[in-house]
């Protein structure tokens, strides 16, 4: 064994893995199917709870990269192994391919990625990459929206999902209806994708909760004005300061809490959207016009992480995430040796989360790589 | 909205739909409601060179009994083995139903079955046990609406009318509603899905006329078995239609076409019914928005005589329709049957304008 | 006009739209903490007029925020006024005196 | 001999002015009353011990200004100097003017202006002791005293904190036309009679011939000219004064007058106003005494809806509906009032008002028989929130065999006292009407109320032909009776006086007996009648909890400041509002009382220790 790791995936996770690792000596390849990396934190604009930059999140990410050997605009075609030496060969992919295998379908050309990847050597049609351990952090896909057909999006022009947001407010530009106009009316739907037999997702997505109080209070910051809805089956607020930014959002700024699911919506003349929902609190169904919708896309698996999944034969949950050794004290194991697991590739999880998560993954590569046993067996 | 996004979704809800020698089941109660519909059917299929054998002894399917809570699953899983039977019986493999409602429930079986093989397995027995018939599942379930749709070009070139005001040349517009059995139980079983079918759509838009999407396009007639079939709950009813009237009222329709028992029955009948009650209509002038069945447009589309699909019985009346898509009628002949007899005339409703 | 034998049934939809949110405006002013209410129910649950009858606070106030303050018309008159609620919520909102202005709301505006 | 001059004119118009309007509201008030009050009233003055009663208070209140002393040595100096000094500088000036002039009546301005009418020469050492001598030298004594109140009230403005004053009235334009008046009248006459004794070389005491001496020999000009300057502005002030007194807060001195001798007739205030709540509101002497009795004000910096602004927007016949509301109806202002006014009463009127339009609708309650018992316990609807409190009740009643009956177990009809302090008696009453049937049905001789809030409105509005006793008061009479003994456990505690009990039930004294029996009770900088509110009144109406808060917490900071081991008080509401934000473990008395039982057979599963452990 040498001190060799290849990191699949170049999001927050992988990136955070990789600066670990290469500060303690190891000689680390990161691998990212994207031309940039960054991974959907370099889409986001602010993070909940305290809306502090994603891009500095980023950027702390970046810092101590220079010796770890990113290449991007990869795709995996085959992971091997050999004793203890892993060999992953890859392609060169097809550039406008990435955007589409995320289910992103955004209404705004992408800004420039921050993070320049002059690191990058350009990498040959096929190549291959060989090391004593994996770590994999393929992360997670936005719901694709579309799939709620009742929602409308992408039928409807004033629906939009929490990313086409992120990104609206990225740009910096005002919010505005398909029209052109301020919106009067907003509504946040929660759990779409989310908590939901009817498109295969038992699970809670658990950040879209806080994610939709955050943008419902830069909405309103926005557009003072404005009334803005949020529908909820469940408010989770589960870590620190989500709760008291709850508070806020209703108290300061008057943001509107609807228990109750959207069932379905539907286009008025004027472009603006009818929600269908119970307001479950008061027992009654109602109806309602909204100027935007946004819709708060939960997380599926990757695209990647499914097809790392297979190659590699990892243990997949139910829920198509990747279930690890055990949840509790050996979750950065795969089950397979010297095959390790970061981020969201395990689940639903936060970038405060991602970035421990990771941190204890290069942690666990570390002891492993210098033949300190981690795990019982 | 989006065109190509409702395109994308139509895309993925593509349907197998049979290209002839169809096994034809009626609806138990339409032929009351509207009793040229299902003749229409036959005369086009047979214009159009397609095959369609019917059994005169096939019965209903149950399904309104299903729905109306007295008829007990595993009966109406027999009953439709029965037709299975008879379809088998005569060579068949092409199921086609009249009925929405049996449609949904034929559906309903066969997932049944596909998922629980002993539940066929006992339902077998019991056809046996009661008729001593064997039967092979259809190897292609459709809906009559489904083969219309299917032969939505055909009907086109063969047609004399278009779904085009000849004043104006601007398309007729239409709203389409789908009975709620076609697909809300099982997506994939219709054409363009749950949400956004495009089994009426593609005929109106292949026949000329524009698809309006309305609020409560989504919302059910009002039929909904039990509160029509009961009278204490009829006011039910009355009430889930006229949201709908109320809801497309200001895209001003000039067309409902459905493609379902009830639906038409409904959203026409009691259009007379609310007018009655408080004096609202929904169309020009007094006048109601005409709905018909997806038979009796492509009836007039192929140029067929407007009494002879029965749409002198509708009781909101269509000639504005007809003058709008230049179709000649002769009123007349309105309400004369086959022999030439006078059927009688409906007395003049107080409010909705009347021919 | 022909008596069928059954009516037109009123819609149980709230219409958000065509709402009546004078009683909102006038509550919220007069006690803003209103708007901190999770929905949690306790303020029923403690309620002395709710267990002995269907009073239920809770619903009353989501109510006018919906918009629809006719319902609760002669439901408020129900309110003993003990207080009990505003001492369970766990989010502070100054419930008794929630209930005093949406009486005042009700005898503003009728 | 000159009796007139012309400048006497300003205070003889104010004087007639004044007199006239006083009477005028006198007659007013007086025919104003219900006729009952009318009964009364005249009843009370034919009643020599009334009268006297009367007389007594007004000469102990309205010139010593006892309560004032109490409060605080310096303000109570201040008043007397102003109120008594004045009122012996115009008995004895009258006295003085009778030794220059014989006649039976004098004209009023004649002893207020004497020294200008009288110049005596310059008196011999030997003459002192003449009658004339004794007179100005009592007379100059006297206009010391007041001027030293003078002194007192300018330095008062600056230094309220002196007087026990945190803040003062903030006053408006009349009481500032009047003020000013009034602190220029002493001046003026200081100055008025030292020039003239200075001009003339006699006829000053010691204090105006000196000052006046001195005066002449360092002001240039005509001394007789400015002696004349200052009579004519000591006539003016005074006449203006007068006219400004009925718009202003000096109107309160005649009103109490009033008052006092209404009181002593026992009139009461009424429920929806009668003139006696006008004459009170007439007799406030805007002194702000209640502005630092008020919790809200000093715990929560709300400062604008206190009893004297609740007066005066009363006396502007237009009460803001958040001062009828934001008030806790604690009743410490009303402690504090030097004039006594039923500040509550005032405020309730105001809330009767505004809560009279709404209806209420109790026809869902139902009145099923309860049973039967020798005591009806009702522990209130807020010990449902504190259920270790009816626990604990429950525990004692079978510890002494009472044959008792828990009436609101299963949840109370409400006792009606919410609604009152909401001002929706008449909703109050249908509960009240209920509960009184449950209550009679039980045939109990004895209604026992862990609720200090129950507990007032039971005594003050149910009318029951029962005993109704606060479970203090109860508990107590068990121990002295022998049904329950009880062992201390020595722990360091405080009590809390509620509101409702003490100050609105009067009971002090034995929530204390019962303390000192079972633990070892400190005393606490502010009780009985001074003593705190808890902050959760559910009088208060239109404040944020976070006021709620600052008032609990403030209260807490001053009853804890010894830190004892337990805080203690008698009502399921405090207890609750304490709880949430006390450190100190907060109990109510009838937990200890059921702790202290050392042979108890009953027990609360995980809240009590073993009393054997205990006392070890």
């Amino acid at each position: 064994m040498d001190n060799t790791v290849i990191v699949i995936g170049g999001g927050i996770s992988g990136l955070t893995a990789a600066g670990m690792l290469a500060q303690q000596g190891l000689d680390v390849t990161l691998l990212e199917k994207e031309n940039e990396t960054g991974g959907h934190l370099a889409r986001w604009d602010r993070l909940f709870p305290d809306r502090k930059k994603a891009s500095e999140v980023l950027d702390f990410a970046m810092e101590g990269l220079n010796k770890v050997k990113i290449v991007t605009g990869v795709a995996i075609t085959g992971i091997s192994r050999q004793d203890h030496e892993f060999t992953v060969s890859t392609n060169l992919r097809d550039s406008g391919y990435g955007m589409q295998d995320a289910g992103y379908q955004s209404p705004v050309p992408s800004p420039q990625s921050p993070v320049p990847s002059t690191q990058s050597p350009v990498p040959s049609p096929q190549s291959q990459y060989t090391a004593s351990a994996l770590l994999v952090a393929t992360g997670f896909d936005l719901f694709e929206a579309r799939k709620k057909e009742e929602y409308g999006y992408g039928i409807y022009n004033n629906v939009i999902t929490s990313a086409d947001l992120e990104e609206q407010f990225k740009s910096g530009r005002k919010v505005l209806t398909s029209e052109g106009k301020t919106p009067g009316r907003i509504g946040f739907i929660h759990c779409v994708g989310s908590r939901d037999e009817k498109v295969g997702n038992l699970y809670c997505s658990k950040i879209c909760c806080v994610t939709g109080v955050k943008q419902a209070i830069e909405l309103k910051e926005m557009f003072p004005e404005s009334e803005v809805f949020n529908f909820y089956m469940d408010l989770r607020m589960f870590d620190r300061h989500f709760e008291e930014l709850y508070y806020e959002a209703q108290q300061k700024w008057g943001v509107s809490f609807i228990r109750g699911r959207l069932s379905e919506c539907s286009e008025n003349p004027d472009g603006s959207i009818i929600l269908k929902t119970e307001d479950t609190l008061t027992g009654k169904p109602l109806k309602m016009t909204v100027d935007l919708l946004v819709l708060l896309s939960g997380f599926v698996p990757s695209g990647g992480t499914r097809g790392i999944s297979k190659m590699l034969g990892l243990q997949e949950g139910t829920d198509g995430f990747i279930n690890s050794a055990d949840q509790h004290s050996q979750n950065n194991l795969s089950g397979i040796e010297g095959v390790f697991l970061a981020g969201a590739i395990k689940g639903p999880i936060s970038v405060s989360e991602s970035v421990a998560d990771a941190r204890a993954a290069a942690a666990q590569i570390a002891c492993y790589l210098s033949s300190f046993k981690v795990t019982n067996d | 909205m989006k065109p190509e996004g409702k395109r994308q979704i139509w895309d993925e809800y593509q349907k197998d739909i049979a290209d002839d020698n169809y096994f034809y089941v009626r609806s138990c109660v339409r032929q009351n409601f509207f009793p040229g519909a299902e003749k229409t059917f036959l005369r086009y299929m047979k214009q159009l060179g397609r095959n369609v054998f019917e059994n005169p002894s096939h019965t209903t399917c149950s399904g309104i009994g299903y729905h109306s809570d007295i008829v007990p699953f595993e009966t109406a899983m027999t009953m439709v083995a029965r037709q299975f039977a008879l379809m088998t019986e005569a060579g068949y493999e092409n199921f086609v139903t009249s009925c929405i409602t049996s449609f949904g429930l034929y559906t309903e079986i066969l997932e049944t079955w596909e998922h629980f093989p002993k539940v066929e397995e006992q339902t077998r027995v019991h056809l046996r046990n009661a008729t001593g018939r064997e039967f092979l599942k259809p190897k292609n379930l459709a809906h009559a609406s489904d083969v219309t749709f299917k032969l939505r070009k055909e009907i086109a070139d063969a047609g004399r009318y278009r779904l085009v005001n000849q004043d104006t040349g601007e398309p007729i517009r239409v709203v389409e509603h789908i009975g709620c059995h076609y697909s809300r139980m099982f997506p994939n079983k219709g054409v363009g899905g749950a949400e956004y079918p495009y089994v009426l759509v593609g005929m109106i838009e292949e026949w000329g006329g524009e698809v309006i999407d309305y609020p409560e396009r989504r919302h059910c007639c009002g039929f909904g078995f039990r509160q029509y079939l009961v009278k204490a709950n009829r006011g039910y009813s009355v009430s889930a239609s006229k949201k709908k009237f109320d809801s497309m009222k200001p895209y001003k329709p000039e067309l409902i076409l459905t493609n379902c028992p009830g639906c038409p029955m409904f959203l026409d009948r009691w259009q007379y019914a609310i007018s009655e009650m408080e004096g609202t209509t929904y169309g020009e002038n007094g006048q109601g928005i005409p709905v018909m069945t997806y038979e009796e447009l492509a009836g007039l589309i192929l140029g067929y005589d407007p009494w002879d699909l029965g749409l002198q019985v509708h009781q909101v009346p269509v000639e504005p329709l007809l003058e709008k898509m230049g179709i000649p009628y002769d009123p007349e002949k309105k309400f004369l049957d086959i022999d030439g007899n006078f059927i009688g005339k409906p007395k003049s409703p107080s409010f909705l304008k009347f021919y | 006009m022909i008596d069928f034998g059954y009516t037109l049934t009123r819609d149980r939809q709230l219409d958000y739209d065509r709402g009546d949110f004078r009683y909102l405006k006038l509550v919220k002013s007069l006690e803003p903490s209103m708007d901190l209410c999770i929905g949690c129910g306790s303020c029923t649950a403690t309620c002395s007029a709710a267990g002995f009858t269907n009073f239920n606070i809770r619903r009353l106030h989501t109510v006018i925020r919906r918009g629809d303050p006719e319902s609760i018309k002669a439901e408020l008159k129900k309110c003993m006024f003990c207080g009990k609620c505003q001492l369970v919520c766990p989010r502070g909102v100054n419930l008794r005196n929630l209930i005093l202005a949406m009486n005042r709301a009700i005898e503003i505006l009728g | 001999m000159i009796k007139f001059n012309l400048f006497v004119l300003p205070f003889s118009l104010g004087l007639i002015y004044i007199v006239t309007s006083i009477v005028m509201h006198y007659y007013r008030w007086i025919k104003a009353l219900p006729a009952v009050d009318k009964v009364k009233l005249s009843a009370g003055i034919r009643t020599p011990s009334k009268v006297l009663a009367s007389l007594k208070e007004i000469f102990l209140e309205g010139l010593i200004h006892r309560k004032l002393w109490k409060r605080n040595p310096l303000l109570g100096y201040m008043h007397m100097s102003f109120a008594f000094g004045w009122f012996l500088l115009i008995v004895m000036g009258n006295l003085e003017s009778r030794v220059y002039h014989g006649a039976y009546i004098n004209a009023p301005y004649y002893p207020i202006f004497l020294k200008f009418f009288i110049h005596d020469r310059l008196v011999l050492f030997f003459e002192i002791f003449t009658v004339p001598a004794f007179f100005r030298f009592i007379m100059d004594f006297l206009l010391l005293f007041v001027l030293s109140g003078l002194v007192l009230a300018w330095i008062k403005r600056k230094q309220s904190k002196w007087f026990g004053m945190k803040q003062t009235t903030m006053h408006n334009f009349f009481d500032r036309v009047a003020l000013s008046c009034l602190w220029l009248i002493f001046p003026m006459r200081l100055l008025a009679e030292s020039y003239t004794a200075g001009y003339f070389h006699g006829g000053g005491g010691f204090l105006t011939q000196n000052l006046g001496n001195l005066l002449v020999m360092i002001t240039p000009g005509p001394a007789e000219l400015i002696a004349y300057f200052f009579w004519w502005t000591y006539s003016l002030v005074l006449g203006l004064f007068f006219i400004m007194m009925p718009y202003s807060r000096y109107m309160h001195i005649p009103s109490e007058l009033l008052l006092i001798v209404f009181r002593h007739c026992g009139i009461q205030p009424r429920k929806w106003g009668s003139s006696f709540s006008d004459l009170e509101v007439r007799s406030c002497s805007r002194c702000g005494v209640c502005i630092d009795a008020c919790q809200l004000n000093f715990a929560a910096g709300i400062n604008t809806i206190q009893a004297v602004y609740l007066i005066r927007s009363q006396r502007e016949q237009y009460i803001p509906e958040n001062i009828a509301q934001t008030c806790m109806l604690c009743g410490r202002c009303q402690e504090a009032c030097p004039v006594g006014i039923k500040i509550d009463s005032l405020r309730l009127i105001k809330r009767r008002e505004i809560g009279s339009g709404q209806v209420s609708d109790f026809s869902y309650l139902t009145n099923p028989h309860p049973g039967f018992a020798d005591v009806v316990y009702f522990a209130g609807c807020m010990s449902q929130l504190t259920p270790s409190i009816p626990i604990a009740m429950e525990g004692i009643f079978k510890e002494a065999g009472i044959n008792y009956l828990f009436i609101d177990r299963n949840g109370s009809i409400c006792c009606g006292r919410p609604l009152m302090l909401a001002g929706k008696d008449k909703q109050a009453n249908e509960l009240i009407e209920f509960n009184k049937t449950l209550i009679r049905q039980t045939r109990a001789k004895l209604l026992v109320t862990s609720c200090p809030i129950c507990y007032k409105v039971f005594r003050e509005e149910y009318n029951l032909p029962i005993r109704i006793q606060h479970h203090s008061q109860y508990l107590l009479e068990l121990v002295k009776d022998g049904k329950i003994a009880l062992q201390s456990q020595h722990r360091r505690v405080v009590y809390h006086d509620p509101c409702d009990l003490g100050r609105g039930g009067n009971i002090y004294q034995a929530p204390r007996e019962l303390l000192g029996k079972i633990s070892d009770l400190e005393p606490v900088e502010k009780d009985r009648t001074n003593a705190l509110c808890c902050g959760g009144s559910l009088a208060l109406m239109g404040t944020s909890m976070r006021t709620k808060d600052e008032v609990t917490l403030d209260a807490l900071e001053s009853l804890l400041a010894g830190d004892p081991d337990i805080l203690v008080t008698a009502c399921p509401l405090c207890k609750k509002t304490f709880s949430k934000l006390s450190k100190t473990e907060v109990r109510d008395i009838a937990e200890l009382v059921y702790d202290a039982i050392p042979s108890r057979k009953t027990r609360i599963a995980g809240t009590v220790k073993d009393p054997e452990v205990v006392i070890s």
